[in-house]
């Protein structure tokens, strides 16, 4: 086999894997994976939605079990039974889906790994020691109460608690999947030091992303897995240019285009005196139709919550929507959907999906009314209604009728977009981190979309904790700050810039 | 007189909700205004001897409340709990006959054991809580007819010195009941101060994130069931003790109520969540809402409707609770 | 591949999928045919079904309520109310009358369990197990605790004891059931949504989804189903009993999750429940016929019950026997 | 003039104890006593009617009458009542207990005899019969059964006991069973059924198959369900106690103890046979109460 005589025969690899293949039934995650990661070296694990890099990261970390295969860890053959044993053998996972306890505390949370490894009948929770669990979330940023349950903290926020409970444990290897998707700049900044910091002293790390500039500012190595196969086996990333690694990901070039955007028309969606909680500053927004207005702010700023507020996804203090001058009750959503108005939550498992129905189910459900006449369902008219939508979105694999917990974070995310594609007589588009975990080439279809729709007149809205996507894809920028706007910025404005804006930083 | 309670019940009460978790007010407030109620009508009903009264009847569903509370507390529930109680109380006698008074210890393994069985039925062969439960359910009622001749009764040769634990106050209260009061304290540290209940916990309030964090799921199910029969067979101990003899046809309706008493104690539904003291208490609730409405003559019928209205409103009173403006002032927080 | 747009889309393969149950109900018929004196003749048959016809009316009822994520306990206490309602309004409404103020009873508990379920948000299971409370409460209140007669007419008997077509009306009733089940589960918009809210209660109400109009909807339903089969209950044992049916929730319960029904919400077909009704109503009908003692009956009805549901998980099962690490093909390092 | 007796009730949805306690209210009212009725909801409640019993004790009631879900089960806790002084009367099902001031029973056990020898008799004595025996572990249930089947061996060789059910008494439960039993059992010649309103689902489940008039059906007790069937003649024959009268002895007895007069410490009421044709000689005001009654 060729991928033996590459590389150095003599030399211990902190992880090797090869010839993992894993089946969920018919649906075939890994087919023949490999992964050898060079202790203090950054790993970057690249491939498109469903390529099976979280299927390999949690089979490296014992999460499950492959069909087939061999891992070894320091050259030792080894194969987890358990999470437990992987934590015990310093390989620490922190997971693109959050795996924290919402009814529990931050410091209970960040001591789960504790708590699940403490041995035998022990009396007392292994509780992380207050002061450590601080240094913790103090190495990541966060400066949130430990008694705090963890389900009054926002998403970004709980990202940090998740990282920060890995990047305190005692490790060799570091698995990150996604760690960045639900992180600002600075937030991401700051982990990339704790990383460098690890890597300093010799831990390796696997990591995974969808964004190139961050690996290419902190990966050594690299593997791409195309199909569950690697097609590219652990290259230095100096040796690969950007389009190569699309390339084996793909089998293509994507075109990160520079898109036109359409041009205004009349104000759409008009909000006067937004509040999101009483104490909060009054907003007022408008829209206008085929224009694209982005709303960018740091974790915890309101960004997210406003944007939801626009499409009626959530109650406010004060404040009136309109759309087309008809007004609208704030945090209806049912009267929101009836005037047009679409939406795509953050959180794509808890608000988005409708896990064990069909994907032509999940794209459908704010059009059923469309396709049933007196009460029926039209055979066929979801189909007819949907089905070009899911093409033209590039669902993969196409399987309409497999249950949409089945599909990649990226094709999740396109079901949900094809809901609200589907209403014909769309009005208004609010979607919150677009492509939060979704391959570059899913990402361009969906930014493709989200122009298209603007194009057909919509006013669109697009809340990013991703800064590149926000300005490649906004007329304007509303920055927001503490739960209100501060500041508009046009199209065109420089990263920097923006970054100086978000933190409260205003040009002299 | 009872103005006055009222008033300085309120004080306690708010004092208490500023340190109590919302779900776990709705218990000591239901019970509070149910004995100032019954206070009210009833003139002996504020008496010593009446609250030792309740203090030792409350046991026998508090302990099947306490055991419902683990496996609620991991999303799961036990209908079985009724019918394992009534098992472990023959086990507990035939075995006290047999080997004097330790042998009551039988009773508290028998339900262990039958914990466990609904355990592995969930946590390793991965059926649904109900179907599992009621399979068992029905499986154990026939034991209990099987073991005693078609359900006679087991006499404990032993009656009367067995009973003595369950009626004669030690110090104001029976040694059953003194022993049943230490259970549910190691149930509360056992919950909340223990490994194994934190983990109960975590697979309740997030079950698919506890095995990814390596925890044993199946295992935290096996032991949080055991913990249910556990609990099942000591009510079916106290239920000897107190009868002085093994009842196998006991419990019908018993796992209802002692849902109900979970539930009233905070214990969510939604898993994650739990507290015995809460527990405790809305056992004693429901113990104190069918006995005060029984003695004021009211139709046994009208009590079971009074009953089940309390159950909603409990529910009900949960919701308003927690759309009280302090629980919201921390709702969001921002860095 | 199908045609971009148009075109009739391939059957959704799941559906048209005989669910697991089936086969359990196929075996154990077998088994039944085999091993019990005068199971498969046609008078023993008929009685089955006319029998089983009354918990599988109301197990669509249960149908509904699990795929919207609920349970539903009151159902036994609310047939118990409406046989002591009809009965009492029998005199002054008539068989009809009475007939339709039992159902109305029942209905209307339905409406306070789907409100309080929808309006204020409360657990089904809390809901159902107070109503539980109060429905059998107020039926022995107005029964005074025993059972009431009804005049014996021929009318009266007919929902039981009828037939049309030579076919006894309970097993119409109960294939009537069915069909509008399957109907509603899979060809009407409000079963489309029971699917979204019961999958989802947040995502479906983003998307525009008035969850609590459904919710209270497929509890009114989940309600007439109960009626249905109250009405043929009473009709049955031609009495108000305010203890009629105590086990009808669980029975259906049982059956739902025995055809397969997960009681997370947003799964469920009309045929899973219909084999698991047919599995109940077999295993009541055999332990009589097999004439055992009653500890005897109890644990055979356990071990079907258990047994049917995990011979339907064999497969899954079997997948998850761990893979160990023994196992590891060598040959790779060649 | 605050006097109160207590009376701690099994089941109050059953027409027996209705009746009991119609007697025993009827005699509180001449004697301008409270009666304190609790209910245990059921024989398989043996726990709540120990409390229940405490609570008596603890209210101060002058006596307590007793019909026990299980006369071994309240054992201990009515001898605690005993000891403090409050006087216990046993009533049909009477704690198993030699502390009590007196007993009032009924005999179950007579009952099943009545039944057996009403059934031998109606079916020619020799064929096939059924037992709708009631639920298991229960006093009342387990001893009219008994004596029934041993009162069959004795003086009826002839009549063979092909199935006996031991569902809890519920006439739908009744019913279906009775139906199945119409299929599994062609030569079917009579039913024992341990209340009458079993004795109602069987009677309707043979009447649907055509069986009716071939099958004999014997009940117990004589609620207004009994005596219209008795009126249609659809059952042979019911046993019947003298409920009312036990509930007022009970009374009497209990009024006594707690005044420390004199009391009959075992007072017997004989079981009685009805038939369709014996059915107006019936003394009902000692035997049921009225059917607008409401405990
Ligand atoms: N538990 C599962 N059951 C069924 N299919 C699964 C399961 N887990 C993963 N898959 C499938 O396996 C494939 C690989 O998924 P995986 O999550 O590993 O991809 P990924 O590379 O992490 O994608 P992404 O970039 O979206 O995170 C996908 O097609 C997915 O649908
Ligand atoms: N038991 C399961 N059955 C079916 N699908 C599953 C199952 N478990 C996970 N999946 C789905 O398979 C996919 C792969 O799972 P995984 O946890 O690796 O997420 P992912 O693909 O990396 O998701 P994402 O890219 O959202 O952010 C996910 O979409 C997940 O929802
Ligand atoms: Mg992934
Ligand atoms: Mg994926």
């Amino acid at each position: 086999m060729t991928r033996q005589t590459r590389g150095d025969p003599g030399k211990i690899w902190t992880l090797e894997v090869s010839g993992i293949a894993k089946n969920y039934g018919a649906t075939c995650a890994l087919r023949n994976a490999s992964l050898r990661l060079r202790p203090g070296k950054v790993h970057a694990l690249l491939g498109e939605n469903g390529a099976g890099k979280s299927t390999l990261v949690k089979i490296v970390v014992g999460a499950i079990q492959p069909d087939r295969g061999r891992i070894a860890l320091n050259g030792v053959p080894t194969l987890f039974a358990g999470v437990r044993q992987a934590i015990a053998a310093g390989v620490i996972p922190i997971y693109q889906h959050l795996s924290l306890f919402p009814h529990l505390s931050v410091l209970e949370n960040l001591s789960a790994f504790a708590i699940a490894g403490a041995a035998g009948l022990r009396a007392r929770p292994a509780l992380v020691p207050r002061a450590t669990a601080r240094a913790w979330l103090d190495a990541v940023g966060l400066g949130c109460d430990l008694d705090l349950p963890v389900e009054r903290l926002s998403v970004g926020e709980r990202q940090l608690v998740e990282i920060a409970r890995g990047l305190g444990q005692r490790c060799t290897l570091l698995v990150l999947d996604e760690p960045t998707a639900a992180l600002t700049h600075d937030e991401t900044d700051r982990l990339f030091g704790v990383v460098r910091r690890l890597c300093a002293e010799g831990t390796a790390v696997l990591f995974i992303s969808h964004k190139f500039d961050e690996i290419e500012a902190l990966a050594d190595d690299v593997t791409v897995l195309r199909d569950g196969v690697a097609v590219i086996d652990a290259e230095p990333l100096a040796s690969l240019s950007r389009a190569e690694l699309v390339r084996a990901m793909l089998g293509d070039m994507v075109e990160p285009g520079d898109r036109a955007l359409p041009q205004p028309g009349g104000p759409v969606l008009t909000a006067t005196g937004l509040r999101l909680g009483p104490a909060d500053a009054a907003a007022d927004i408008t829209v206008r139709a085929g224009e694209i207005v982005g709303l960018a702010g740091l974790v915890g700023s309101g960004a997210l919550e406003l944007a939801a507020a626009l499409a009626g996804a959530r109650p406010v203090a004060a404040g009136t929507l309109a759309v087309r001058g008809e007004a609208l009750p704030a945090g209806d959503r049912v009267r929101a959907v009836a005037a047009g108005v679409g939406y795509v939550p953050a959180d794509r498992h808890a608000e988005g999906l409708f896990g064990p129905l069909a994907a032509l189910q999940n794209a459908s459900s704010s059009t059923v009314a469309l396709f049933s006449r007196g009460g029926l369902l039209r055979p066929g008219g979801e189909a007819a209604a949907l089905m070009p939508w899911l093409r033209r979105l590039n669902l993969h694999p196409f399987q309409p009728e497999r249950p949409a917990a089945g599909f990649s974070g990226g094709n999740q995310q396109k079901l949900l977009l094809s809901r609200n594609l589907a209403v014909p007589d769309l009005r208004v588009l609010v979607v919150l981190e677009p492509t939060r975990g979704v391959d570059i080439a899913a990402r361009e279809t969906i930014h493709d979309a989200l122009v298209e729709a603007a194009g057909r007149g919509v006013a669109v809205v697009v809340a990013s904790s991703d800064l590149d996507e926000v300005m490649a894809l906004s007329h304007r920028i509303l920055v927001v700050r503490h739960g209100s706007l501060d500041g508009e910025l046009p199209r065109g404005t420089g990263r920097a810039a923006l970054m100086d804006r978000l933190a409260g930083r205003r040009a002299a | 007189m009872s103005a006055r309670l009222l008033r300085r019940s309120a004080d306690g009460l708010r004092a208490a909700g500023s340190v109590l978790p919302v779900p776990f007010r709705v218990a000591p407030l239901c019970l509070i205004l149910a004995v100032a109620v019954f206070a009210a009508t009833a003139p002996r009903f504020l008496s010593l001897g009446n609250a030792a009264n309740i203090g030792a009847q409350v046991w026998v569903l508090a302990l099947l409340a306490i055991g419902q509370m683990f496996v609620l507390a991991t999303r799961g529930f036990d209908i079985s709990v009724g019918a394992v109680a009534a098992l472990s109380s023959v086990c507990a006698a035939m075995a006290c006959n047999g080997w004097g008074l330790p042998g009551l210890a039988a009773g508290a393994l028998a339900g262990l054991l039958c914990g466990l069985i609904n355990g592995a039925l969930v946590g390793m062969l991965g059926l649904q809580p109900v179907v599992a439960t009621l399979g068992s359910l029905i499986a154990v009622r026939g034991l209990s007819l099987l073991i005693t001749g078609d359900g006679q009764v087991v006499p404990l040769d032993a009656a009367s010195a067995v009973t003595r634990l369950g009626f004669e106050p030690m110090p104001v209260l029976p040694a059953a009941s003194w022993a049943a009061l230490v259970l549910a304290v190691g149930a509360a540290l056992l919950v909340g101060r223990s490994l194994a209940g934190r983990r109960i916990l975590m697979a309740g309030s997030n079950p698919e994130a506890v095995a990814l964090v390596g925890v044993d799921t199946r295992r935290v199910q096996l032991w949080a069931y055991g913990l249910c029969g556990l609990f099942a067979g000591l009510a079916g101990v106290l239920m000897t003790v107190r009868a002085g003899s093994g009842l196998p046809t006991e419990g019908a309706g018993m796992e209802l109520q002692a849902i109900a008493a979970a539930v009233i104690g905070g214990t969510a539904l939604s898993g994650g969540i739990a507290s015995v003291a809460a527990v405790v208490i809305g056992a004693a609730f429901i113990q104190v809402l069918l006995t005060g409405l029984n003695l004021q003559g009211v139709s046994p019928f009208v009590a079971q409707i009074a009953v089940g209205v309390v159950i909603i409103a409990s529910g009900l009173l949960e919701t308003l609770l927690r759309s009280l403006p302090s629980f919201h002032s921390q709702s969001r927080t921002r860095t | 591949m199908m045609a971009l747009t148009g075109a009739r889309p391939r059957r959704f393969s799941g559906r048209l999928n005989p669910p697991a149950a089936v086969w359990v109900v196929l075996l154990l018929f077998c088994v039944f045919a085999l091993a019990v004196p005068r199971f498969a003749s046609a008078g023993n048959l008929e009685n089955l079904l006319r029998v089983g016809s009354i918990l599988g009316i109301a197990a669509c009822g249960q149908t509904i309520v699990l795929i919207l994520g609920g349970i539903e306990f009151s159902f036994g206490a609310s047939a118990a109310l409406a046989s002591v309602v009809t009965v009492l309004a029998l005199p002054s409404a008539g068989v009809a009358g009475g007939f339709a103020a039992g159902a109305t009873a029942v209905l209307l508990v339905g409406l306070v369990n789907g409100t309080l379920v929808a309006r204020f948000s409360l657990p089904p299971f809390l809901v159902t197990l107070g109503m539980l409370m109060v429905a059998g409460g107020g039926a022995a209140v107005l029964a005074g605790g025993l059972p009431i007669d009804a005049p014996p007419s021929d009318a009266f008997s007919w929902p039981a004891r009828g037939r049309v077509a030579g076919i006894p009306v309970p097993i119409l009733a109960a294939a009537a059931s069915f069909a509008l089940l399957h109907l509603l589960l899979a060809h009407t918009r409000a079963g489309r949504l029971w699917y979204l809210v019961g999958a989802n209660g947040t995502a479906a109400r983003l998307s525009g989804i008035t969850v609590w109009r459904s919710v209270l909807a497929g509890y009114l339903l989940a309600g007439a189903f109960c009626a249905l089969a109250a009405v043929i209950l009473t009709s049955r044992v031609a009495s108000g009993q305010p203890g009629l049916a105590p086990n009808l929730p669980f029975e259906t319960i049982a059956a739902c999750a025995v055809g397969g029904i997960p009681l997370a919400g947003g799964q469920g077909r009309a045929v899973q429940t219909l084999c698991g009704v047919l599995v109940i109503a077999m295993l009541n009908n055999a332990v009589v016929l097999l004439n055992l003692p009653v500890a005897y009956q109890q644990l055979m009805i356990a071990a079907v019950i258990l047994g049917a549901v995990l011979l339907q998980q064999a497969p899954r099962l079997l997948l998850l026997l761990p893979v160990r690490p023994a196992r590891q093909p060598e040959e790779e390092r060649s | 003039q605050d006097k109160a007796i207590g009376f701690a009730i099994p089941n109050l949805a059953s027409s027996f104890w209705i009746s009991a306690v119609y007697g025993a209210e009827q005699e509180a009212r001449a004697a301008g006593v409270t009666l304190v009725k609790l209910n245990a909801g059921g024989d398989a409640n043996s726990s709540q009617q120990i409390a229940q019993i405490q609570d008596l004790a603890q209210r101060g009631v002058a006596a307590i009458i007793v019909g026990a879900t299980n006369g071994d089960a309240v054992r201990a806790v009515v001898e605690q009542a005993v000891g403090r002084g409050i006087p216990v009367v046993g009533i049909s099902s009477p704690p198993n207990s030699d502390r009590l001031s007196a007993t009032v029973s009924a005999d179950h056990y007579d009952m099943g005899r009545l039944q057996a020898r009403c059934l031998a008799q109606a079916i020619g004595g020799k064929g096939e019969v059924a037992m709708m025996a009631g639920p298991t572990g229960q006093a009342w249930s387990d001893l009219r059964a008994k004596g029934f089947r041993e009162t069959l061996a004795k003086e009826a060789p002839g009549v063979t006991v092909v199935a006996e059910s031991r569902l809890a008494d519920n006439r739908n439960a009744a019913l279906t069973t009775a139906e199945d039993w119409t299929q599994r059992f062609p030569e079917l010649k009579g039913v024992y059924a341990a209340t009458d309103d079993m004795a109602a689902g069987v009677v309707a489940a043979m009447k649907a198959a055509g069986r009716m008039p071939a099958v004999r059906v014997s009940a117990s007790n004589f609620s207004p369900t009994a005596q219209q069937l008795l009126k249609d003649r659809e059952l042979a024959c019911t046993s019947i106690q003298q409920v009312v009268a036990q509930g007022r002895a009970a009374f009497t007895q209990a009024l006594a103890a707690a005044a420390k007069k004199p009391v009959e410490a075992k007072v017997v009421l004989p079981a009685l046979l009805v038939t369709s044709d014996t059915l107006g000689e019936v003394d009902l005001s000692s035997v049921v109460a009225p059917a607008d009654y409401r405990p």
